[in-house]
């Protein structure tokens, strides 16, 4: 038990329980999941819907923490990559036709690794400090999106584009399945190769992983396109689970809970040590946080206070000089919470 | 600076210098484009200036009051002939209008008026009001169900918490309905005007109450969004529950023809014609009237039908 | 001395880090004007003894009493206001500001509350003048090598008016003038009636300088003794733990015979090498199967050759060839595909990847040789970062420890695993021997020996002359960044002609 | 081992930079401004006004205090996401306590006090709970915000006298006007620049941002001046609050909304290390020039769709740092 309680995802997962167990005192209902037309439908796989791009926009921002740096530039390529995709498919003469939204999506997601190339590039090769070279694209990126969309919402009206976002596959949800694939490909390749243990070593000490050999440069622009192209993806079902692309509000602020999730989930923001299952953990206990919201209906003029409340809490239980403080008065610390 | 220099060159007897060759030149400062509406907007004003033959500073202030100032400060050392700008907040405008209007240059404002007690810091204001606009959809809601025997469960988007649109429409609304006890607003949350946002909360809303007569969006496109959840959880919009919506873009337009929307109200973005045609009177120095009101209307299924196709945006 | 009262008393000090029992139990007194000598191996519990006196670690057992009041420090910023003034093995300064800062912050001359800059330098000037270094104050503290930051480090806590002044490893990568010099400033304290805790793993020069020593092993104390009565191999017996007749094991390893060597072409060769404002051109050659060393002053220039030769710095002229065939380094990782490899003196910032673990670190150089789409299979990885964790004597032997948490000397025996492991054809070893006790030392010399009789050509620097005169086949001498002259190791050679050729700039 | 008698001379070492490697960040960044104040000059008529130059500062003072702040905290390799939340609390709390009939000069000092202590605050958790600063400042951001909607949704107008007279008070230098804004933000720098340069605590800040672990064994109080640069970044928000409150005459929650980011890439483009340890706070007010120049250079351009705006603020920043990192690269 006490090893349990140790263990580095505890408090999250916990505090995500917590979330959960709630909510179903608000909604009795909450926890039923059934089984309607063939498809999955309930609140947790609500959640699991909803959280797929933050998940995936956090995954990627993972790999780039990792290295010691971030990327603010994820908000913006989550907008251009859905505004490139619907531009190209409003143009197609059929756009149920799946060849032609594929190679839309397969556009979008090339100019977004060529964004995350962009980064990397800045980052990796000409050395300016990664949280200035992503708020290059940060701000210029949105201009790009809006550019591509001319300001206005496109439209589109693809079957196949929608079903990024809105389908099933085997009963469950088209986004939450491409976004566990993309976890665990990331989680494949990061563990299975050396990919994670060098990203966390030119994390944890750039100059002595240069004086091992290590080319970091390559590896950081890796990190940096991979960010992207999670972004890009993500991108995509924001804008497929409207059928629109929106220039300017598609991925607003999404960097910042991106980044809370990433920390949230155990990874320090200075580099080095990363773990993909607590990204995981801390973008669902986001996203649970959001749906509490709105089912529990916290009046909007409080909500940032309760967000807060709950960070700070987090944080506090989480920390381990707290818990010894908190240890100290009560020996036995096993509280069900 | 690549494109620029040249254009940049252009300006260079323009600005400054607009009197001598009788071009008026106007610094505008937009509050951003955050919207297809704003877009409009902003794309309204570009084009009729040019069609009336105003030099145009155009300036984006991404949303930020500071930068509305920034922008309005830069206009006055610009020496422009006249100033218009769309005020993201009502306060706060005092001191740099004050500037303004000690360089003698006009202001004009648009879209939403300030709270200054002094009148004279600007000549004339143009542009909807959003109290009316939310009593407009309100007093069709207390028509529509004014056979309705039981209570009338209500959910509500917002706009973005504390925009001036999202803060007046809620109140307009309000107004015209809280004193009715068989209208019930069941939850209401923000939907920061995006369709993506719209959607998220209306699934919440439809999970936490299994009864919604009606839906109030505070613009088209959350509407729009929240027509997507109502569809994926097999009810039909329009007919299970009601959609009022505030602005009428084309798509909204389009989903009111459609039957899936049931009222908009009209906010216009297109006032650019109007403020030309002030800014010209202003800098002739002819009086104009404090409050000019845009054109607009509100639109059901059937006008709809008919307004759609000459819709511009 | 015993009819005085000590001034620090530790008593019954135990400390648990998690999995590892550090200290247990340890008692420790310090005498006013005494040296006293902290003895053990590598990962005995030295340092930590010594991070729990001065508050850094709270220690989970026992009592400190100083000056008869007992004492709980909640950090060494109360045991320096309480008179304990500490030099910490690893060098603990701050790199991006200036030496003069670093000598003195915390205590900088101030006037109204302004720091008087002036004041300060000549101040830092003084106290570095004390140790014979001179080198301008103002300059960035991360600029100068290793050696100039101990003396940093050092001149830092001797402007302390302390009672106790503790030293852990100062001497590690100090030359033999330098040391004399700091020896004599201890003589100083120690007769203004300062006692003085001294850590070191040259026995010599705890025999030159310290009165009393206490020896730990494993975390527990063995004994107390005065330096007199305690012969060296009985303290090393102590130390280890083993019977006097297992000490032979650590004999050091036998001078080297010149004549055995076949010289053909060099594996690795300088040729009008070097790079302005660090190193004059030098031209080196070094073979298969033999070992050179580079013997200099601190600040001569080695660690720039070696640097050089391994690409992490980039010439600016002349030309290096491997096997006769010219290259050009674009990087480590260049050099390293041509079969070189580069143990970095300062394996805190250069070295180890503190967060990785010990077998992480190990495998790091061989993982990035191979790119990291091929990793070394699991199997393999263990079975190598076994083998060496055996043959290094690693301790503790758990390859999934963070290597944070390994003691200074058993850090630095990772970073040469790391490299071993790569099977290189030229290993760099700048300073391999720094803060590793004798038995693993010779262990290391041996090794050394070992690996250049099988054929691998070494390129050995040591502050110690004495070691790398009997490693070496050749030595190269430096002064003031400049390659003076080389000289074979034949018989004639010994160590008064090395240290007269970098007096007089080779001119013998 | 032999005991080596011989006495050595002592290294000499020569010095190796002529010029202090550490001040070209800031000469580069220097000179790179005066070349895009001339590239305006060049290419708009009006430009050349020395009364732009001056409203760079009207318009930035507010942002130039709370990177000021900012600047302590990034130097001790920390950072704070709560500024920009705390500026728009602060006018909020203002506007509301002088709406409610408070007097001008106990609203200061309240202003100013709050702001400080929700920097202590986040410096308290951040120290003492081992809190990432990130996390621990991006809830002190949404608690400000939220505080802000707590208090009022709409935005509150300011018509007490002592704050519209502070606010439209011109100080005329010639043909030219400075705001008292201006003022006080010269002279939250002066002391700033002061602090950092000539007093114990500010070389603290350094050394802890150089490396905390050395900082703690030098016997430094590395949690005093952890705990304390937060302070500091609270309260020059709070400052920035109420210097904002005068640009605006107004309080409102969606004031200053950005800001953190704003006053994070003054800091940075002014060449300090988001590392910690290294930068000077004249880096800052260069950082925050360039923000201002280049938006001013946008106005003036004054023929830019919103979305060109966005692209050719990110260009120009873009070309501003590239040009920066390349005049100070260092060879391997
Ligand atoms: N922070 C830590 N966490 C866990 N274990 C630690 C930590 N610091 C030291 N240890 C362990 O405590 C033991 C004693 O280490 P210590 O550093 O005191 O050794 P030492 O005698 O100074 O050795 P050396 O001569 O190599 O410096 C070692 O086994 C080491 O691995
Ligand atoms: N006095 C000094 N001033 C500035 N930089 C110095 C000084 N001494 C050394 N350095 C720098 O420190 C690094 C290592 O120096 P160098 O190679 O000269 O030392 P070394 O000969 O290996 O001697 P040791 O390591 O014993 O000091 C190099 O980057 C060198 O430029
Ligand atoms: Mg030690
Ligand atoms: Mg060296």
């Amino acid at each position: 038990m006490s090893n349990l309680v140790r263990h580095r995802l505890f408090w999250p997962v916990a505090m995500l329980l917590l979330l959960l167990v709630g909510n179903l005192a608000f909604t009795p209902g909450f926890f039923a999941i059934e089984l309607r037309d063939g498809h999955l439908f309930g609140a947790l796989i609500d959640i699991l819907r909803q959280g797929a791009p933050l998940m995936l926009v956090a995954l990627g921002m993972t790999l780039v923490i990792a290295t010691g740096g971030i990327d603010l530039s994820v908000g913006a390529v989550v907008a251009i990559s859905g505004a490139l995709a619907c531009q190209q498919i409003s143009q197609l003469g059929d756009q149920g036709a799946v060849g032609g939204v594929l190679v839309a999506v397969a556009l979008a997601l090339l100019l977004c690794a060529g964004l995350g190339l962009w980064n990397g590039f800045l980052v990796g090769v000409v050395g300016i400090q990664p949280i200035i070279a992503t708020l290059i694209l940060m701000i210029a990126g949105r201009g790009v999106a809006q550019l591509i969309t001319g300001g206005q919402i496109i439209n589109v009206n693809s079957p196949p584009y929608k079903a990024i976002a809105t389908g099933f596959l085997l009963a469950v949800p088209v986004p939450v399945i491409i976004a566990a694939a993309l976890v665990a490909v990331v989680a494949l390749v990061t563990r299975r190769s050396a990919f994670g243990m060098l990203l966390e070593s030119v994390g944890g000490n750039a100059g002595a992983s240069r004086l091992a050999g290590i080319r970091s440069r390559q590896l950081i622009i890796i990190a940096y396109v991979a960010c992207a192209v999670c972004a890009g993806v993500a991108g995509l079902m924001v804008s497929s689970t409207v059928s629109s692309a929106d220039g300017n509000n598609a991925g607003l602020l999404i960097e910042l809970d991106a980044i809370l999730a990433v920390v949230i989930g155990g990874t320090s923001l200075l580099g080095g040590r990363f773990s993909i299952a607590g990204t995981v953990v801390g973008a669902l206990l986001i996203k649970t946080l959001d749906t509490t919201i709105y089912t529990i209906g916290i009046p909007p003029e409080v909500t940032l206070l309760f967000k807060a409340v709950v960070v700070v809490v987090l944080c506090l239980v989480q920390a381990p000089a707290f818990r010894a403080r908190f240890a100290r008065r009560r020996p036995t610390a096993e509280v069900s919470a | 600076a690549c494109g620029g220099q040249e254009r940049g060159g252009g300006s260079g007897t323009g600005s400054g210098a607009g009197k001598d060759d009788g071009q008026i030149v106007m610094g505008f400062s937009q509050v951003g484009a955050e919207s297809g509406w704003r877009t409009a907007n902003t794309k309204s004003i570009q084009e009729s200036a040019e069609a009336a033959g105003i030099k145009l500073q155009f300036s984006d202030a991404q949303q930020k009051q500071e930068n509305q100032i920034k922008a309005i400060r830069s206009f006055i050392s610009q020496k422009v002939d006249i100033i218009a700008f769309s005020p993201v907040v009502e306060s706060g405008w005092d001191t740099v209008l004050k500037e303004a209007k000690d360089a003698g240059i006009p202001v004009i404002l648009t879209d939403r008026a300030v709270d200054s007690p002094d009148k004279t810091l600007y000549k004339t204001f143009i542009g909807s009001d959003f109290v009316v606009e939310g009593q407009k959809a309100g007093e069709w809601v207390k028509q529509e169900f004014a056979s309705a025997s039981g209570p009338v469960n209500m959910v509500e988007l917002q706009g973005n918490t504390g925009a001036a649109p999202a803060i007046d429409r809620k109140e307009g609304f309000a107004s015209v309905i809280g004193s009715d006890p068989k209208f019930k607003m069941l939850a209401s949350q923000p939907g920061d005007f995006t369709r993506v946002k719209g959607k998220e909360v209306m699934e919440a809303f439809l999970r936490a109450n299994p009864d919604i007569d009606l839906l109030y969006a505070h613009n088209d496109d959350m509407g729009l969004g929240a027509i997507e959840a109502i569809e994926a959880a097999g009810k039909k919009p329009g007919t299970d529950i009601k959609i009022v919506t505030v602005d009428a873009v084309k798509d909204g337009m389009q989903a009111l023809a459609d039957g899936k929307i049931n009222f908009i109200v009209e906010c216009s973005p297109l006032l650019g014609p109007q403020l030309m045609d002030l800014a010209k009177k202003v800098v002739a120095g002819e009086t104009v009237p404090e409050r000019v009101l845009t054109e607009e209307t509100t639109f059901t299924q059937e006008q709809a039908k008919s307004a759609l196709p000459d819709r511009k945006y | 001395m015993s009819e005085r009262e000590p001034v620090l008393v530790m008593r019954g000090i135990g400390k648990r880090f998690p999995g590892v029992v550090a200290l247990d139990g340890v008692d420790l007194r310090l005498f006013p004007g005494e040296v006293h000598a902290l003895m053990g191996e590598n990962g005995a519990g030295k340092s930590t003894l010594i991070k729990v006196l001065t508050g850094a670690y709270h220690h989970d057992q026992g009592d400190i009493t100083l000056g008869g009041e007992p004492v709980a420090f909640a950090g060494p910023h109360q045991a320096q206001q309480a008179g304990i003034s500490t030099v910490y093995q690893e060098i603990n300064l701050c790199p991006n500001l200036s030496v003069a800062e670093n000598v003195l912050i915390g205590r900088a001359p101030t006037r109204f509350g302004r720091i008087r800059w002036s004041a300060m330098r000549r101040r830092a000037e003084e106290l570095l003048a004390r140790l014979q270094l001179s080198i301008d104050v103002g300059s960035d503290l991360g600029a100068h090598s290793i050696a100039v930051q101990q003396l940093v480090a050092i001149a830092r806590a001797l402007d302390v008016d302390a009672k106790v002044l503790v030293l852990d490893e100062p001497t590690s990568s100090l030359d033999a003038s330098e040391v004399d010099q700091l020896f004599r400033v201890m003589r100083g304290l120690k007769d203004d009636g300062i006692a003085i805790l001294f850590v070191t793993h040259f026995l010599d020069q705890v025999y030159e300088i310290a009165d009393r020593m206490t020896v730990l092993r494993n975390g527990r104390r063995v004994g107390e003794y005065r330096t007199a009565e305690l012969s060296q191999l009985d303290l090393v017996a102590a130390m280890i733990g083993k019977e006097l007749a297992a000490l032979e094991d650590i004999e050091e390893a036998p001078r080297r015979e010149v004549a055995a060597l076949e010289r053909g072409t060099p594996v690795v060769s300088a040729d009008g090498v070097g790079r302005a404002g660090a190193i004059a051109p030098f031209s080196l050659g070094i073979h298969k199967g033999e070992v050179v060393g580079l013997a200099g002053l601190l600040g001569s220039g080695r660690t720039e050759i070696a640097r050089l030769l391994f690409g992490a710095d980039r010439s600016d002229q002349g030309q290096i060839a491997v096997d006769g065939t010219p290259v050009t380094f674009r990087g480590p990782q260049s050099a390293m595909r041509h079969g070189i490899a580069y143990c970095p003196e300062n394996r805190r910032t250069d070295g180890l990847v503190e967060e990785l673990t010990v077998r992480e670190n190990i495998v790091l150089a061989l993982q990035a040789a191979r790119g990291w789409a091929r990793p070394v299979p699991r199997g393999r990885q263990d079975e190598l970062v076994g083998r060496f964790v055996k043959a290094l004597d690693i301790r503790p032997a758990d390859p999934e420890l963070p290597v944070r948490n390994l003691s200074g000397g058993n850090q630095q025996k990772v970073l040469l695993a790391r490299w071993l492991i790569t099977e290189p054809r030229l290993m760099i070893l700048d300073e391999p021997t720094r803060g590793i006790d004798v038995g693993a030392k010779a262990e290391i010399q041996r090794l050394v020996v070992e690996l250049s009789d099988g054929g691998m050509a070494v390129l050995f620097i040591s502050a110690e002359l004495e070691e790398v005169l009997r490693l070496s086949h050749k030595v190269a001498v430096l002064r003031d960044r400049r390659l003076v002259t080389e000289l074979e190791n034949t018989d004639g050679l010994d160590l008064d002609r090395v240290m007269a050729a970098i007096a007089s700039g080779g001119a013998t | 081992m032999t005991k080596v008698e011989t006495r050595l001379p002592a290294p000499t070492v020569p010095r190796r930079f002529p010029l202090r490697q550490k001040y070209l960040p800031v000469t580069a960044t220097a000179v790179l401004i005066s070349l895009m104040y001339g590239l305006g000059v060049i290419n708009y008529p009006g430009f050349s006004d020395t009364q732009i130059v001056l409203n760079i500062f009207i318009d930035n003072a507010f942002l130039l205090v709370v990177a000021v702040g900012m600047t302590f905290v990034i130097l001790t390799g920390g950072i704070d996401l709560s500024v920009g939340a705390v500026v728009a609390l602060t006018t909020m709390v203002v506007a509301l306590l002088l709406e409610n009939g408070w007097p001008a000069a106990v609203v200061l000092p309240v202003a100013l006090l709050m702001g400080a202590t929700i920097g202590l605050g986040m410096g308290l958790m951040i120290h003492y709970f081992e809190v990432q600063p990130f996390i621990a400042t991006l809830a002190g951001m949404f608690l400000a915000r939220g505080l802000c909607y707590a208090i009022s949704t709409t935005s509150i107008g300011i018509d007490d006298p002592f704050w519209v007279r502070v606010a439209n008070a011109q100080l005329w230098v010639g043909g030219w006007f400075i705001t008292i804004s201006v003022l006080v933000a010269l002279v939250v720098v002066l002391i700033a620049a002061y602090v950092l340069a000539y007093t114990t605590f500010g070389r603290d800040v350094y050394a802890v941002g150089g490396n905390p672990q050395s900082a703690m064994l030098m016997g430094l109080r590395v949690g005093r001046t952890r705990i304390a640069v937060y302070t500091i970044s609270g309260l020059c928000s709070g400052l920035g609050g109420v210097l904002l409150s005068f640009y605006m005459l107004s309080g409102y929650g969606l004031h200053a909304s950005g800001m953190e980011l704003d006053a994070i890439a003054a800091v940075v483009i002014g060449g300090t290390l988001l590392t910690g340890g290294s930068g000077y706070l004249l880096g800052t007010v260069l950082g925050v020039l360039v923000l201002g120049l280049i938006q001013t250079i946008i106005t003036f351009q004054g023929d830019l769709s919103s979305w060109w705006t966005k692209i050719f603020i990110g260009l120009f920043l873009f070309v501003f740092i590239v040009l920066q990192r390349a005049v100070t690269r260092r060879r391997r």
